[in-house]
């Protein structure tokens, strides 16, 4: 996919079956259901997922043997939509980038299944829940590996499928179900947008394509990207409004808070691990068409950057402990827009393998205590568990740390990197900069109050609750120990060359993103777009230095004590926030009844109510619809002047006519005659006048 | 002496209509009605039809408008109570203006041509044997037909006049 | 088997017609009416297949043609002929035959052997319908097609059967009868009722426009579109589920089919002139039609309603006038038939249980009918157009037909527009579906409801598998229509310039006519 | 003076819409069918006429069947009338109203 | 004036056989009533329907084609006279079946009856064949005449006296107004014979004001007995008061009269008088169409609705006649066309008639079949349930219904097509597209009755036995309206050579 020209394509046929095989325990639970007894089901989901992990590994590992510029899989499996100069396949594909996204979403999947065997083991709904996962598995793994960007789409909308289903798992609570709509609707909200760039990229791309090649291929698309720098702009932000969607980013990121109303390893699985990260993955997918546009890049940045914001403010107030953890979700997945506004595609898809680690550790520790808490989700009745959870709080607070950028744990590097390309990519700069640390030191902040209100301290739940407070079974605290060891040291694949690593992470993306990094330069070399953006670039910081090419290639490696410095700041930062945190929430200090006065006030009302962002959309545009379509064009237009007016009132007409004729019929022989006599008297006078 | 006839009797006649419309009572109508046929027979004898002016008295005044007065007077000479109030006002317009219409038009239409005077005709025209020579030749099948006419309205008048629900003969 | 073969349109066509006289007249008891008229369903599906597997999907023209002189010495006459576009639709119909008695196992039980000879009636004047090839012939089917709806409808509907069924019989006949007109007077011109004569024939703009406008309008009330839609509502909601299946199945097909048989070929200069109005209308159609779904507190309204924003994309697609949104056009034709003849199925399993469709009446039906929920989870999805199913592939195509459209000037605008049925299609579907299948189920009377029994699992598998199968494998049926479609479009010529460039060759549609079917050249030429 | 043609049809048309008027006015049902037998022999004049006109005696066939006619006619009408007399004990055909919307 | 004509009949006694054998077995039928003394009248009505049966043999004795004029011009016997009286025998067995089953039911017997009704076919039949204007008005009368009594003879009952007397003042006072028509004509021609107008109109001969004039009279005279507005009033009450099988008689075999003359007529005055009288009739046609199927949707009673619904009917069949004698049928250079328009015109109208007697009979037949001695069937809110109580009799009202409205397969709509195309060919677009919104409002009447029967829940007081006998007659009708729905080539093509051959 990397290579403009695949003569050399490797057909593998593994692919399809790595995407199949978790379908495939999907039909079988889902067909016999009940039939199977609980421990096959269980172990029917959990194989065919991690197998699937194994045959990822395997392909990568295949990948991996390949020479750089060749790393590519092939598995067209067959002609799906063919119809004149339209022609899509469905196959798969693999090159470095979705083998990283398969290893993370199956490797994450595999663990989160294994969690959910001691997590649902009581719940009725057993099956239907791995069938659910299964599925989701299949729709991720289609939306990572398909060959093309409609099969993409069919993967995007699958998962959202999944996440409706699984929202809406316990749909004996209205609010889930609701919750489980919302997150489709809105969802579709995004796809309105992908759907019409899908358009917009089809047509533009029709008129040139040879022979038997397929639309919306990636690399058709890659190979013709001339062609659609024209229209790059428009597509890219089309795209980019799906990608707000499925990532939960400003202005669509609503439904993600909500849709921790589904069991806790769906929140892990889908809505931290997994499909929220598609939009970003998208977005690195067609990073070749994004480069085009330095506008839509920037939208993509400004975007990211302000939805981390938003989500890192509101998650200080949440009280509930997974809503804390989602809109956390939702700042971090601004953070990988942001850098995939910058141009730091590799570090975005860095961030969201870190996040995967961490996030999924953090969600199914907040599921371990949950569960000891008998449901409990609210952190004002926590407090104190430490010690009754020791696994659980240990891997807890080793996912904290993580999550806050401290060293050397995995969400450092990946932080550190995307904080480094806000500051130095394209279009990057001061204020974006500015922004993303903020937010990482807020981020430090929110997650160590989470601690402190739940371990720390006093239980402040009901005796009876606090009765059943117990360590979750070993299904349950083993992912959570190698999600911990994953959040530890996963991030050291990417030690950057400026603490003397290699980042081994971004050389094996390189090839992907490279390609989109020559596009720019032959399309600047074209025309006015390198000026400006090169312009952009030298007006933005003291990496004036930094060339279109240089920039493309993931970042220079001038400014080696300009970097360290800012990682000691962010980590600093970091600790800062973890501190002020523990003290707020731990101490009543001076400072921290300070703060949680002021907090007390509006500030903290509007952050607690989400900045009223829902009511905002329910009073402009929900109620509204509703009122239109009921008052107005149901009972108006449709009973009242369609039907009532122009049909049943020309029904009318034609009966009163009839009706009104109908009393000339008055039995009278003599008005019978006359109007004989009137009928002669007419005929007569015509026919002399005329004859 | 055949233009006096014709203008004579056609005067009469057209007085003996009017009258019959103006006239209340049913009986004096009748009358009246006959009085403009036998008038009629004058005015068919000016225009040189002696078979017709004969059978005008003999059927028609004679034998027709007897059985309108023998129905008369079965049905005790009925004066209808609705008939003694004139026609409200407003219906005279609606009532007169087609007739009206009609006869002007018409009227009008005519007199602009056939003003030249009949022509005469050989004697025997109009004679009971020339009428009698068409009807058995040439409109044989007229004469044939007209019979059946009349069967039919024997066989009507008995099957409406008998009370019990069978003809006379069954 | 050759004296089946040779006429096999007619035997797939009348062997339901002779079933439903049978039904009349021989076979009056419950039991075996119903069995009878099952077997004649499958076996005309199966007379059907015989036109699947022999059908040359390289070959535009006509195939299996039959062809008898009827009237005025042969100038109108009995031709049959099947294309792509035909054997799909036809294959559609012979599909939900049996499906439709099957489902009426237990709803009908009064008057069953009519009922039963309605429902075969019906299927034969709708395959009529797809397979004539004479004018007349066409007229027949598509106006004998009214009765049995309107018995169906007005003798085992609802509440308000009455109105519904005049309603539906008079709406529909107001557009036909200008068509007929319309139809005499090509007549005329063409010397022929044969569709290839109109074909051949060559009128004037003004004359086009008109006659255009005739035809438009019957297949625009059949179909249908904005604002002659208000029918539908109250003919599903109080017709008998069977009738609501072949309504939404293949009865609101017979108008989009029309137009991309008869009005869009007949009548380029109309279509071009007329196009942007049309899906103008089809847009507003798509979007009215989902907002008003929106608010239904029926079930059965809701559905029906969706069937007006699903159709809006069918002819948006049409007249797109590209062979893709065209060929999407007729993808949606079979997908919608699918899901929203599911839909209707599925809302009938409900309606013998409860006997009401009221949303409000239910909620949390999923605890106790899962099997049930779970069907009606994928129906609804295929009706919003998820992908791998049957109706993605159909709304991406019209959409991508009329985004790329060069006659549209707005084909884009109308594009984005088209597209919000997408987002609001999920939105009134997943709401029915939480209100109807989620949540508690506070309302004691939905409880002890027995989930979908064995007939009724029978009923529905075909159609959830085609849904799938369509979704993922379109090829079966865009491979078997593209020839068709080009050739169907042909007068049209629609290589992308502006229409009006085409002028010349719009007045002389260059066609390959089978053999047999040459032009016709009749009366006086002052008139022609 | 002389009888032109012109004048046996304006006497005939004069009689013919006595008699038409007098239908519409008059509700006695005999008098209506009197003002039949009058508009008919306004018909018997015309024919007689033209028959001087033309030479042609056919027209006098045509008077003379005219008179049958006319003849079966009153005699169904009566009997009829009579029925009607018999069950009504009236004449008055405004009162015939058992037939109407 | 050569004395006896005897030998000249001799040689036309073939031709005449089926007129003398209606005329004869009226006769004789009178005859075996007065002889033979029984309760029951079986006897009558199967006597009645040989002597049709044996005219139809006799008719066909001759063979077809070819037209010949008989008894000095009085008679054209072709085959348009031949078309007609089959049609009209074919009403009158029927209307014997209805009759005989009314009379069964009631136990009420109308020996009168059978012999009026044939009396009534010979003069229908003398109208068919009439090309001379003393014929035309004696067929007429004979026609009338027995009309009159066969619709105000039921003995005890004031609505078909009163419905009698209704149609006997206006048919006198129509009558008239025919009679005035043919004496100017006749006046215009210096005969009486087709051929005299046909030549005196071809001579441009001295005035032609009289034809014009006369013509139109002549034409209220025929438009009285179609029923053509403003000269319909009668219609309704009289269909309504008659009984229904008198009604179905007058609604199918006396339009069908009424329309032979009234076609043949037009033909006979068309090729100079078309112009005067095309617009009127044009408007005449339409408000007739309008009017009858406008009012017809106000109707609670079905043989009113009938009637409006025959009114509305004729004006289609106006429409026909309008065709016929367009300006396209028949002048302007355009003769070829205009031969053709005429001749397509013509055959649809005889196809029309057929059609519609076929279609109206089996209703009429319907609603007789349903009605006691005492009260006619013909409130429609009591055909509620029918369906369940008489399926057949509810199936074949249906039929009849959907055939009346036009709608495929049934017979009615291959008329309306044939007629349509006709009027389309001729050019005349606005017409068919007025003709067609009118049989769509009429659709809305028609369904009613099928909604009731069929839809409606059955209520007390519901008509709920039907005559075997007279269901099964009209049965067979609904059969012939389905299969000349499907296949009506034949008749129509026998139409089209029926007005190939047809000479003036």
């Amino acid at each position: 996919m990397h290579s403009p020209v695949s003569e050399s394509v490797i057909q593998e046929s593994l692919l399809r079956w790595i995407v199949l095989l978790p379908l495939l325990g999907a039909a079988i639970n889902g067909l016999l259901n009940r039939r199977l007894p609980r421990a096959a089901v269980g172990a029917i989901a959990c194989g065919s997922v991690g197998l699937s992990f194994v045959l990822s590994l395997t392909a990568f590992l295949r990948l991996a043997a390949l020479p750089a510029e060749s790393r590519l899989l092939v598995d067209t499996v067959a002609k799906w939509i063919g119809f004149g100069p339209l022609r899509v396949d469905m196959g798969f594909a693999m090159d470095p980038l979705n083998a990283v996204m398969a290893l993370i979403v199956t490797g994450v999947g595999f663990l989160i299944h294994v969690y959910s065997l001691g997590y649902m083991s009581h719940d009725k709904g057993f099956q239907r829940f791995f069938t659910y996962l299964n599925l989701f598995i299949f729709s991720m793994m289609t939306l990572i590996l398909g060959e093309n960007l409609l099969m993409l789409f069919v993967g995007w909308e699958g998962v959202g499928l999944c996440s409706y289903l699984l929202i809406s798992f316990w749909f004996n609570e209205e609010a889930n179900a609701i919750a489980g709509k919302k997150a489709f609707v809105v969802n579709r909200v995004g796809d309105f947008g992908f759907l019409l760039g899908l358009f917009l990229l089809g047509a533009t791309l029709l008129p040139h394509l040879g022979a038997g090649e397929g639309l919306f291929s990636f690399q058709v698309m890659q190979r013709h990207a001339d062609v659609l720098a024209p229209a790059a702009t428009a597509i890219a932000l089309l795209l980019f409004v799906g990608a707000t969607g499925k990532s939960a980013q400003i202005p669509l990121y609503i439904w993600l808070p909500d849709a921790m109303a589904g069991p806790t390893p769906v929140s892990a699985l889908i809505h931290a691990a997994t499909m929220v990260t598609a939009g970003v993955y998208m977005i690195a997918r067609m990073n070749f068409l994004f480069v085009l546009s330095p506008a839509a890049m920037h939208v993509v940045a400004i975007v990211g950057a302000a939805t981390a914001l938003l989500a890192a403010t509101i998650a200080m107030t949440q009280n509930d402990i997974k809503k804390v953890l989602a809109y956390s979700t939702v700042s971090q997945l601004g953070y990988m827009m942001l850098a995939c506004g910058v141009g730091a595609f590799s570090a975005g898809i860095f961030h969201v393998m870190t996040h995967a680690f961490f996030k999924a550790l953090l969600f199914l520790g907040s599921g371990s205590v949950i569960h000891a808490m008998s449901g409990e989700q609210d952190m004002r009745v926590m407090g104190g568990l430490s010690k009754k959870l020791p696994i659980t709080f240990w891997t807890f607070l080793a996912g904290t740390f993580a999550i806050a950028g401290v060293f050397p744990l995995a969400g450092f590097f990946s932080k550190d990197e995307i904080l480094w390309k806000a500051f130095s990519g394209q279009g990057g700069g001061v204020g974006l900069y500015a922004v993303a640390f903020l937010v990482a030191g807020l981020t430090a902040f929110y997650m160590m109050r989470l601690v402190v209100l739940t371990f720390h301290g006093q239980n402040r739940a009901s005796a009876e609750v606090r009765h059943h407070i117990h360590e979750s079974p070993r299904s349950m605290t083993m992912p959570l120990v190698v999600l911990a060891v994953l959040s530890v040291v996963g991030g050291w694949i990417g030690w950057p060359a400026f603490l003397g690593g290699s980042n081994r992470f971004d050389q094996w993306l390189e090839p992907v993103f490279a390609g989109g990094g020559q596009m720019v330069a032959a399309a600047a070399g074209h025309g006015a777009a390198l000026v400006e953006h090169g312009a952009a670039v030298a007006e933005h910081g003291g990496q004036a230095l930094a060339e279109g090419a240089a920039a493309a290639h993931g970042g220079g490696h001038g400014n080696v004590g300009l970097e360290r410095g800012m990682a000691a700041a962010s980590l600093a930062w970091g600790l800062l926030g973890l501190s002020l945190g523990y003290l707020v929430y731990s101490r009543r200090t001076k400072v921290a009844d300070k703060v949680r006065g002021f907090a007390g006030g509006w500030p903290y009302r509007v952050l607690l109510n989400k900045y009223y962002v829902d009511e905002a959309y329910d009073g402009a545009f929900i109620r509204p619809g509703f009122r239109l379509s009921k008052t107005v064009l149901w009972k108006t237009v449709d009973a009242g002047v369609i039907d009532g007016l122009l049909v049943n009132g020309s029904a009318l007409v034609v009966a009163v006519f009839g009706s009104l004729l109908r009393l000339l019929q008055n039995g009278l022989v003599r008005f019978y005659a006359w109007s004989f006599t009137v009928g002669v008297a007419v005929f007569v006078v015509y026919l002399s006048l005329k004859g | 002496m055949e233009a006096f006839l014709f203008f004579s009797c056609g005067a009469l006649m057209l007085l003996g209509g009017v009258m019959m419309v103006l006239q209340r009572s049913a009986v004096v109508a009748a009358l009246w009605l006959v009085f403009a046929f036998i008038a009629a027979s004058g005015v068919f004898a000016a225009l040189s039809a002696p078979f017709l002016a004969i059978m005008q008295v003999l059927v028609y005044a004679g034998a027709i408008m007897v059985l309108f007065l023998f129905v008369i007077m079965m049905l005790q000479g009925p004066v209808l109570e609705g008939e003694r109030k004139r026609l409200a006002l407003p219906m005279w317009p609606a009532v007169a203006i087609p007739p009206v219409a009609v006869l002007v038009l018409v009227g009008s239409w005519l007199s602009r041509r056939h003003a030249e005077a009949l022509p005469v005709q050989p004697a025997g025209f109009g004679s009971p044997g020339q009428v009698a020579d068409l009807l058995l030749g040439r409109y044989l099948l007229a004469f044939e037909l007209i019979s059946i006419v009349l069967l039919v309205a024997i066989i009507g008048a008995l099957a409406l006049g008998n009370r019990e629900r069978k003809l006379p003969w069954s | 088997m050759s004296f089946i073969t040779d006429h096999i349109l007619s035997w797939v066509t009348f062997l339901p017609l002779a079933g439903s006289l049978l039904l009349w007249t021989v076979v009056r008891r419950e039991g075996p009416a119903r069995l009878f008229a099952l077997a004649v369903a499958l076996a005309d599906f199966v007379l059907s297949l015989h036109l699947w597997f022999h059908f040359d999907a390289k070959s535009g023209l006509d195939q299996f043609v039959e062809r008898a002189a009827w009237l005025a010495d042969g100038r109108i006459s009995y031709s049959m002929g099947m294309d792509g576009i035909s054997l799909m639709l036809a294959m559609l119909t012979t599909l939900l035959g049996p499906i439709v008695i099957l489902s009426t196992w237990r709803a009908v039980t009064d008057r069953v052997p009519e009922f039963m000879g309605f429902l075969l009636l019906l299927q034969a004047a709708m395959l009529g319908t797809f397979f004539a090839r004479d004018m007349l012939l066409f007229y027949v089917f598509w106006e004998a097609m009214l009765i049995p709806m309107y018995f169906i409808i007005g003798v085992w509907g609802g509440q308000r059967r009455l109105y519904a069924a005049v309603k539906f019989f008079i709406f529909t006949m107001v557009g036909s009868v200008f068509m007929l007109v319309g139809i005499i007077y090509m007549y005329f011109h063409a010397g022929s009722m044969d569709l290839s004569a109109f074909l051949a024939l060559d009128l004037p703009r003004q004359a086009q426009l008109w006659l255009f406008a005739a035809f438009f309008l019957a297949f625009a009330i059949k179909v249908p579109l904005f604002p002659l839609h208000t029918w539908l509502p109250d003919a599903h909601v109080e017709a008998p589920t069977a009738g609501s299946v072949i309504l939404a199945g293949v009865l609101l097909k017979m108008g989009t089919y029309g137009m991309l048989r008869f009005a869009m070929p007949l009548f380029p200069q109309g279509v071009v002139t007329f196009a942007p109005l049309i899906s103008t209308l089809a847009v507003i159609g798509i979007i009215y039609g989902a907002l008003v779904a929106l608010v239904q507190p029926d079930v059965k309204k809701l559905v029906a309603y969706s069937s007006v924003s699903h159709l809006g994309f069918a002819v948006l697609g049409l007249f797109s006038l590209t062979t893709m949104g065209v060929a999407g056009s007729l993808f949606q034709m079979l997908a919608h038939g699918l899901s929203t003849g599911a839909l209707f199925l599925l809302v009938g399993v409900i309606y013998e249980r409860r006997h009401t469709r009221e949303i409000a009446q239910f909620g949390g039906l999923a605890h106790g009918m899962p099997v049930y929920a779970t069907i009606f989870l994928i129906t609804t999805l295929a009706s919003i157009g998820l992908p791998g199913m049957a109706g993605f592939v159909a709304e991406f195509m019209i959409l991508f037909g009329t985004f790329n459209s060069p006659t549209l000037a707005h084909g884009r605008l109308l594009t984005v527009l088209a597209a919000t049925g997408v987002v609001l299609g999920a939105i009134y579907m997943l709401w029915m579906y939480q209100r109807v299948f989620l949540g508690r189920r506070d309302n004691p009377k939905n409880e002890g409801l027995p989930d979908l029994s064995r007939r009724e699992l029978v009923v529905l598998l075909p159609l959830v598998l085609f849904m799938f199968w369509l979704g993922v494998r379109p090829g079966i049926v865009l491979d078997r229509v593209e020839a068709s479609i080009e050739r169907v479009l042909a007068p049209l010529a629609i290589e992308g310039a502006a229409p009006a460039a085409h002028e010349a060759s719009l007045t002389a549609p260059a066609l390959d006519l089978p053999d047999g079917q040459g032009r016709f050249v009749y009366g006086n030429p002052e008139m022609r | 003076m002389v009888v032109t043609l012109n004048h046996c049809l304006l006497l005939a048309a004069g009689i013919f819409v006595v008699g038409m008027t007098g239908f519409v006015v008059r509700r006695n049902a005999l008098v209506m069918l009197m003002c039949i037998e009058l508009m008919l022999s306004a018909v018997n004049i015309v024919f007689a006429a033209f028959s001087r006109q033309n030479g042609d005696a056919s027209g006098h066939v045509f008077v003379l069947m005219n008179f049958a006619v006319a003849a079966a006619e009153a005699a169904i009408g009566l009997a009829i009338l009579v029925e009607i007399y018999r069950r009504r004990r009236t004449v008055d055909v405004d009162e015939l109203k058992s037939l109407m919307e | 004036m050569n004395g006896f004509i005897a030998p000249a009949i001799g040689d036309q006694i073939g031709v005449l056989l089926p007129y003398l054998i209606v005329a004869g077995g009226g006769l004789l039928v009178m005859l075996v009533d007065a002889l033979v003394r029984t309760k029951r009248k079986d006897h009558l009505s199967f006597l009645t329907m040989a002597v049709l049966l044996l005219s139809v043999l006799a008719q066909m004795r001759g063979g077809f084609g070819g037209e010949s004029v008989v008894l000095s011009g009085m008679l054209t016997v072709g085959d348009y006279s031949r078309y007609f009286n089959f049609l009209f025998v074919g009403c009158a067995v029927l209307t014997t079946v209805f009759a005989g089953a009314a009379f069964e039911r009631s136990g009420r017997q109308r020996p009168e009856f059978f012999p009026l009704l044939l009396f009534c076919v010979l003069g229908m039949m003398v109208l068919a064949a009439a090309s001379d204007l003393l014929t035309v008005f004696l067929g007429i009368e004979t026609m009338s005449l027995s009309l009159y009594v066969l619709a105000g003879g039921v003995r005890g009952n004031v609505r078909s006296a009163e419905a009698g007397f209704k149609y006997l003042l206006l048919g006198g006072f129509a009558s008239a107004f025919l009679l005035m028509g043919m004496a100017l004509l006749y006046g215009f021609s210096g005969g009486t014979a087709f051929s005299d107008i046909a030549r005196a109109l071809a001579a441009g001969a001295s005035d032609r004001g009289l034809a014009v004039l006369g013509g139109g009279l002549m034409l209220i005279g025929f438009g009285f007995k179609v029923a053509m507005v403003p000269f319909h009033m009668w219609t309704p009450d009289v269909y309504d008061g008659a009984p229904a099988y008198v009604s179905g008689f007058m609604a199918t075999a006396v339009k069908a009269a009424g329309f032979a003359i009234l076609a043949r007529f037009a033909c006979l005055m068309q090729p100079q008088l078309a112009f005067s009288w095309y617009p009127v009739l044009v408007g005449l046609a339409i408000v007739t169409m309008s009017v009858g199927n406008l009012v017809a949707l106000a109707q609670n009673n079905i043989k009113r609705l009938l009637a409006w619904s025959s009114i509305a009917h004729a004006g289609y069949l106006l429409v026909g006649i309008v065709t016929l004698i367009s300006p396209a049928a028949g002048n302007s250079g355009q003769m070829m066309l205009g031969r053709e328009v005429g001749e397509s015109a013509g055959a649809a109208l005889l196809f029309y008639l057929l059609a519609y007697s076929l279609m109206n009979l089996a209703a009429f037949g319907i609603v007789g079949a349903l009605s006691k001695a005492d009260k006619e069937a013909d409130e429609i809110e009591r055909y509620a349930g029918l369906s369940r109580r008489k399926p057949l009799a509810a199936a074949v009202l249906a039929i009849a219904m959907l055939s009346l409205a036009g709608i495929p397969p049934m017979v009615g709509f291959m008329s309306k097509f044939y007629l349509f195309s006709a009027v389309v060919r001729a050019g005349l677009v606005p017409l068919a597209i007025v003709g067609v919104i009118n049989s769509l409002v009429s659709v809305y009447y028609y369904l009613r009755v099928i909604v009731v029967m069929y839809m409606k829940q059955p209520e007390d007081g519901g008509y709920d036995s039907a005559d075997t006998v007279a269901v099964s007659a009209a049965a067979v009708l609904a059969g012939l309206v389905l299969l000349l729905g499907v296949m009506p080539d034949s008749v129509h093509r026998a139409a089209q050579e029926i007005f190939r051959q047809i000479t003036f």
